[in-house]
């Protein structure tokens, strides 16, 4: 199968949505000529014009209620938010507005929008962009949240989030953007809320997401030699989160440890704990382990930021512990 | 400044300003009925009242299309009701009824109506600025004329949003019109008190043609908005209106000891020399559009409808329990 | 003992903090002369002067970056956000900039900050005037968060908070304003980071949080007439949180239920059963129990509204089930 | 409109005038280092280069006392240095070492040096307006007459925090100035493209007096800022003072191909024509206050300096790992 990048891939995805259906259209800070600071959009503008690709003011929230404001009156818009830790900015109408407009008129409005946004640390940006902040907009009902780790699933999420009725909000992680996978070329979507085992094993179970999936198959890899078996499982998406691919996988394994970038306090990894502690609780040879972000602000010293995130070392480590080797 | 309040205002057709009348008549008695049905415990939640301000709804909403887009307040009753909503299904809003505008989901702040173009009440301070410049973007991008119409109160100058929205809708020269009710108050805090400098070099500031009138002249109010809406629908891009208006009640039915914050004799000299109900109706009888009997017809005539909407509501059925998770996701 | 009610407490532990300290001052939406739209500052303008009880304009980012700036230069401001749901305005401020100023400084500038604002439901104020959204403020490093249940606790957390050299986002609960209480009148603080066991028992440890710890003791009231012998335990500060009291309870009885009035997906539920499933592994009967919000946005209606928080009766039912008497 | 631009510009002694050519040679020199360390791989992270800009923060911060605040940006190296800062510490918070301003936890844009009033630098674009306004309070709340300059690019007009604090400030009078670094462009987009209307008439909207000063004269700078900040710490309330200037390199260092948003005629330019440094220079030998041997003199000591600040930087250990939790909280 051909090879894109991560970002390669989502370009396609937008290309392919933007064809097909007239109402969708992008909006950001530097989407168009800039083709966004990650380069993801380049030459997009060429083929769509600035009327579909909309370079916008330092406007997070204003941007976002425009988001909402189009969606509802038609159109599919997806809001490009640099980075993930300027969703701060746009909490109000990404949770007050976008995320209750559909349950608040009794199903009268929809709100179909897309917020893409990324998330992530190691590359030196310090506290204030290198956050993982999906765990807050998991926490909202209605929100959509898709958390893509190949170039094949970022295609495919984006491509069925862009055509959901919900308002979704769609994390990429920066650090991905040029890694390489295969991508059908063939149309095609996945579906929001199936998880996907990116790995299968029998001693330990690793849900990891985004950018720790990478680190979780590494750490896999490790084990082989160790003898250890593990099942690497993505939910791909955390709401709606397929929480029976998880327990099943539990279930088969007896451990496991859930790895995620972001922090690990009342983060992700608490919630799919918790799922999997009550769906799996009779098979369960040990506590569920959380491996989350160092629960600090991302410091920029590299010698610093580095610890913060698990590593496919501490992973392996904490699967060898689980396991009774260490 | 362009300012609208020296003009002189157009003639408007007999019809028309009857008909303003009775919407101005509709809000006022459906907001007395609110009061009626929270103050005897019978409407749950807070209840912000529009009486004294239906001169602004009224003749902006007269000034739109059915088809056109508003996005309403906290205090959107008025608004709702003047873009077309039935009284009915208000009613059964308010009380949380299955037969409400929300399925009784959304209540008093949350009242949205797509069939008259009323893309609903926000109960967030300037939660709408930006979605309203959406609704005009979208419309410019589906090539219908559409306009928008953004009401917001004086309180929402202290809100960043709207500064953002503004100098979108300035750039991208969208049909938005930007209504701000100046009631001169934000709960219990002044506006002099809350916004510095002058308010209408605002939006000014960002390119943004402004009218100011006396929000308690219908026919005033109308006027202007006409001409800003046919503006905006020629694509001459956003404009912004300041009414100059009053509410006559409380913040909401349970703020009776206003004295903190402004002056019983203010307020009754408002009520008693700027009622937008009364001045339209002192207007129509000296112009002679109308006779008292007429407008005491047009009174019967409305609180029959309240009074119908209000048992419509009372006997309709609260939602089934099982509707609590319905339309999260649609 | 002499009884306040939650507000007054909460006034008293201002007054004495202003008096004692003339860095203290408040900020926010109609705190003078309205002393709040909730009653709870009566007065306190006569006491203090407008200089220190600041009415603001309707900013809830501005006034937060103001307490932040105020704090890094020698002030102690209490900012006043009337409903949490605001506080979606504000998160920039509280979230880059208040938790990240003193990390990023390497220590040298602090945010001795206090954010006072609201959670729950049940008022009839629909989606956007009902939520209880701290789990977003619990997930990130910098941040204390406190939560509390009595008028005793509100008063002696707070006085903690105000003397806290870190930024404190503390929630009051609407409905409890009105809850009377002992309170002590000599001077005393309660330091955050400690749980508070609210009523002890043998059977099945219910943790709950702010309003959750009447609902908790009423269920509890009702099982003691089963012979369920019922621990209620409230964490009473999220951030930091008293993990071992909540671990040694729950090894004590080997029953958890968590409950909670924020949404349940992603909140705090999930973060407390999965500390107490780690912790107390090997001495839980059955997986611990998670009761938030349910997962919609907050309906108006009456009829829909009740069924989304957790009641007594329900939780009591969830405990006879854990205690296999259902 | 006050401006300043039509005035002339008050003398300046010439001990200041040297002093000001030094600062203004240190960041330039400083920031070509940053470039050379960036490039050659051994800095981390993003760099925001000043050059270009550089009499915009020497001419404010020579009007500033130590005690006085500033708080800063992503670009903001020429802040701080220009308030105070020593280049070794700065180097080696840009290399992520202990001994940097934050220990290595802040790096490049958040540089905080409260020893010198620096309040720090912030990544989020308008992220300190709000900021800036709780320190002027707190200085008039404290007593003291500490005034405060929030620097920000004019990519931040389309923050709306913005005009929720200069509201604020202006309600209030508090002493602080707002400098706007107006260098046409945020990031890859002009700011005619993203700020409708005149951005001037903004902060006069809220009542808050404006200077508008070419951004290339530091001596022009500095009388601007001077009679703001006097005015300011007398009690006369906020300002605000636009400088127009111009990045001379990309939006950061590996920002090389800007054709997509400037010409290469434009950047040559100003460089040519409206080097901040060079005028100086060329002013300072004009009015025989310095020869070119003089300025060749302080050109070498600053290089020295220069020089000794990225050596000891580079030698500087990083961080001990455990130090990754501390400071979390106090
Ligand atoms: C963002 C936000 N902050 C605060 C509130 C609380 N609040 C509700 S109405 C109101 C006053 C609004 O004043 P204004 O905009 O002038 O409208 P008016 O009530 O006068 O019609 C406030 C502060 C809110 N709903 N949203
Ligand atoms: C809130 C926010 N949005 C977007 C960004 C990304 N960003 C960093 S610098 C910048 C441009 C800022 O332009 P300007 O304020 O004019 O400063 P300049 O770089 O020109 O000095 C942008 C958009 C950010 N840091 N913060
Ligand atoms: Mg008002
Ligand atoms: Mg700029």
């Amino acid at each position: 199968m051909r090879e894109l990048t991560f970002g390669q891939a989502i370009k396609e995805a937008l290309v392919e949505e933007m064809r097909r259906d007239p109402t969708v259209f992008i909006i950001g800070e530097d989407v168009a000529e800039a083709g966004t600071v990650f380069k993801v959009l380049s030459g997009l503008v060429d083929t769509f014009g600035r009327e579909r690709v909309i370079d916008s003011p330092i406007s997070e929230a204003g941007v976002t209620g425009l988001g909402v404001g189009a969606a509802m009156t038609g159109m599919r818009p997806v809001v490009d938010i640099m980075f993930g830790d300027f969703i701060t900015l746009a909490m109000d109408q990404i949770v007050n507005q976008a995320a209750k407009v559909h349950y608040m008129s009794g199903g009268k409005l929809r709100v179909p929008l897309v917020i893409r946004t990324t998330m992530g640390a190691t590359r030196r940006s310090a506290a204030q962009h290198s956050q993982s902040l999906y765990a807050w907009l998991a926490h909202i009902p209605g929100l959509k949240v898709v958390l893509p780790s190949t170039p094949a699933d970022a295609k495919g999420l984006l491509k069925s989030a862009i055509r959901d009725d919900s308002p979704v909000v769609f994390f990429e992680d920066k650090m991905m953007y040029q890694v390489k996978g295969p991508v059908p070329e063939a149309e095609y979507t996945v579906p929001l809320g199936v998880a996907d085992v990116k790995r299968s094993g029998t001693d330990v179970t690793i849900v990891a997401t985004s950018s720790m999936v990478q680190v979780a198959l590494e750490a896999a890899a490790r084990l082989e030699g160790d003898g250890i078996s593990v099942e690497v499982v993505d939910p791909r998406t955390l709401m709606p989160l397929d929480k029976s691919a998880l327990v099943e996988s539990a279930k088969k394994t007896g451990r496991v440890i859930v790895v995620d970038e972001g922090y690990e306090q009342y983060g992700v990894t608490a919630e799919i704990a918790a799922v999997i502690a009550e769906g799996a609780f009779d098979h369960l040879d040990a506590p569920v382990r959380r491996m989350g972000a160092m629960n600090v602000p991302v410091p920029f010293s590299p010698v610093l930021e580095d610890q913060t995130v698990p590593t496919a070392a501490a992973v392996a480590g904490a699967a060898k512990q689980l396991c009774g080797r260490a | 400044m362009e300012t609208g309040t020296q003009r002189a205002i157009p003639a408007i057709p007999k019809e028309e300003l009857l008909q303003m009348y009775e919407q101005m008549l509709r809000i006022r008695i459906f907001e007395e009925q609110v009061n009626e049905l929270y103050t005897s415990g019978k409407m749950p939640g807070l209840a912000h009242l529009y009486i004294g301000e239906e001169a602004v709804a009224v003749g902006v909403c007269r000034a739109l299309r059915r088809e056109d887009y508003i996005t309403s307040t906290h205090r959107g009753h008025g608004h709702c009701l003047a873009k077309g909503a039935a009284v009915n299904q208000m009613f059964a809003e308010l009380l949380g009824k299955a037969a409400g505008y929300c399925h009784g989901k959304g209540g008093s702040m949350h009242i949205a109506d797509p069939e008259t173009g009323n893309l609903g009440a926000n109960a967030i301070v300037g939660g709408s600025t930006a979605i309203a410049v959406g609704a005009a973007l979208s419309a410019k991008m589906r090539g219908t004329n559409q306009v928008v119409v953004c009401f917001f109160g004086d309180g929402a100058f202290g809100q960043g949003v709207l500064y953002e929205a503004m100098n979108m809708a300035a750039l991208w020269k969208l049909p938005v019109i930007y209504v701000c009710e100046s009631n001169m108050y934000g709960e219990y805090t002044a506006t002099r008190e809350a916004a510095a400098g002058e308010v209408l070099a605002r939006p000014q500031a960002c390119g943004i043609p402004v009218k100011e009138v006396d929000g308690q002249e219908v026919r005033a109010v109308f006027a202007a908005a006409k001409e800003q809406v046919e503006r905006a629908r020629r694509g001459g891009g956003p404009a912004f209106l300041i009414c100059h208006t009053y509410r006559f009640r409380g913040h909401h039915v349970g703020d009776v000891n206003r004295s903190s914050y402004r002056s019983a004799e203010e307020e009754e000299a408002w009520i008693r020399e700027r009622d937008p109900v009364r001045l339209l109706g002192l207007f129509l009888i000296r112009q002679r559009l109308a006779d008292a009997s007429a407008l005491e017809k047009i009174d019967q005539t409305i609180r029959a409808e309240i009074a119908a909407g209000v048992q419509f509501a009372l006997d309709a059925p609260y939602p089934e329990p099982g509707e609590v998770t319905q339309n999260v996701y649609p």
